[in-house]
């Protein structure tokens, strides 16, 4: 099956693609689709614990399975708001 | 589905306008949260920030957290706008507006929303200051983790 | 003496206007509060009201929360404006805007300066309802009072 | 000596003015200055226990000594703010 995923923040610039596709085997899962994006992109295993990830625009389980024609999307730490009180806790 | 109180936009914010799609003659109390861009973070001049969104889910989540904050505070109207793109020092990144009958009630979802949108709404910063520019990474965006749900009720109490 | 965060005023209110007497470049957080001429009351439809102060003494009364206020919270920028003389329903009688490097203490600070408005500030509503008017009376106004100042922080925290 | 006297909202109606000139006895407080309206508008003993005062444009105790020339002010409770939450304490 074919599936669209989509990247943002720093996963976007590692890919240096905010886009990309794949052809997965039948049976897959959001997992199987990271995965295959760790074998390719060094810097993504980084993420491999603080990922979130959404299917077709809705909050997924990396368990979550796929079909053909989804769009999977991988969120790394989110920041949204405004800036008072965060740490520095940022990745350079 | 496109709802004026949930909005994510790479126009300038407007507090008075965020109000009004939640206000009515039944309110007296409107409390907002504006978030504005500081020009210093973590001891680094910040020169500007660059927001980024996944913006379909990142409106689903806004709608989200406002089901969230109406299982508590059935009175409350609320309303939140989120900017992206580049944003200058002193520029609004986020506005949320809480209407209600009570005070009480007002203040305690608009704290509660700001919270929320910390830990689950897929929007990110990007760091410009002197010297160079950084990713800031919070949390691991799970709506379903009841700890975080629970965390930010407390900050509302 | 004329602070322009701290007005008794007959015109209309202007949150925005209100948030610019206090923001600065480091200030990430902005929270506001509005009071809002309800169309109900105690079960009574009210048709409009009439805010009366005592003007110069309401002024102080500002100047006194945003010290009070500034003991606790040392990084707060607050102002307030309440409106005076007839106002209609929906209008806004009472804008307070708290703004700081850090969230909770806007909110801390917006939510203290209501509570002691409506305990101490010498401003009086006279509401005009359908079948007659009656002048609303709620707290004696003493500043020095500490339980009713306790009280006030006790809803902040 | 002589002191003016400001009313507001309901006192003010119940005198029918919002300012009174009193001659008071020398070393006469704000104590005396309210006795002497409560002796000639019937309505203000209503308010003896619950009426607090200011004394040019400070606030002031009911012992507070009073001085040739003062402005005296009588505030009944007080209700600022917005009409969330009240919950009709007022006196028709």
């Amino acid at each position: 099956m074919h599936v669209t995923i989509r990247l943002f923040a720093r996963l976007r610039e590692m890919a240096g693609a905010s886009e990309v596709q794949r052809t997965l085997a039948d049976g897959s899962s959001v997992r199987t689709a990271w995965e295959s994006l760790v074998g390719e992109f060094p810097g993504f295993d980084d993420y491999s614990r603080a990922v979130s990830c959404a299917v077709n625009e809705e909050y997924a389980r990396m368990t979550t399975p796929l079909s053909d024609g989804d769009e999977v999307a991988f969120l790394p730490p989110v920041s949204g708001g405004s800036l008072e009180r965060e740490k520095g806790k940022g990745k350079r | 589905m496109s709802d004026p109180r949930f909005r994510v936009t790479s126009d300038p914010l407007d507090v008075t306008a965020v109000s009004a799609t939640v206000s009515s003659a039944d309110c007296g109390a409107v409390t907002t949260f504006v978030g504005l861009v500081r020009n210093e973070n973590g001891g680094r001049r910040v020169l500007w920030l660059e927001y980024e969104a996944y913006e379909p889910l990142a409106v689903k989540s806004f709608i989200r957290i406002d089901e969230e904050a109406g299982e508590r505070w059935p009175s409350v109207g609320l309303a939140i706008h989120h900017r992206i793109g580049r944003l200058e020092i002193g520029e609004a990144s986020v506005v949320i507006a809480a209407t209600s009958p009570h005070r009480a009630e007002a203040f305690a979802a608009c704290r509660y929303a700001i919270e929320r949108i910390k830990q689950i709404a897929p929007i990110w910063k990007h760091e410009h200051f002197e010297g160079g520019e950084i990713w800031i990474e919070g949390a691991t965006a799970d709506p379903m983790d009841e700890d975080a749900r629970r965390m930010a009720f407390a900050q509302c109490t």
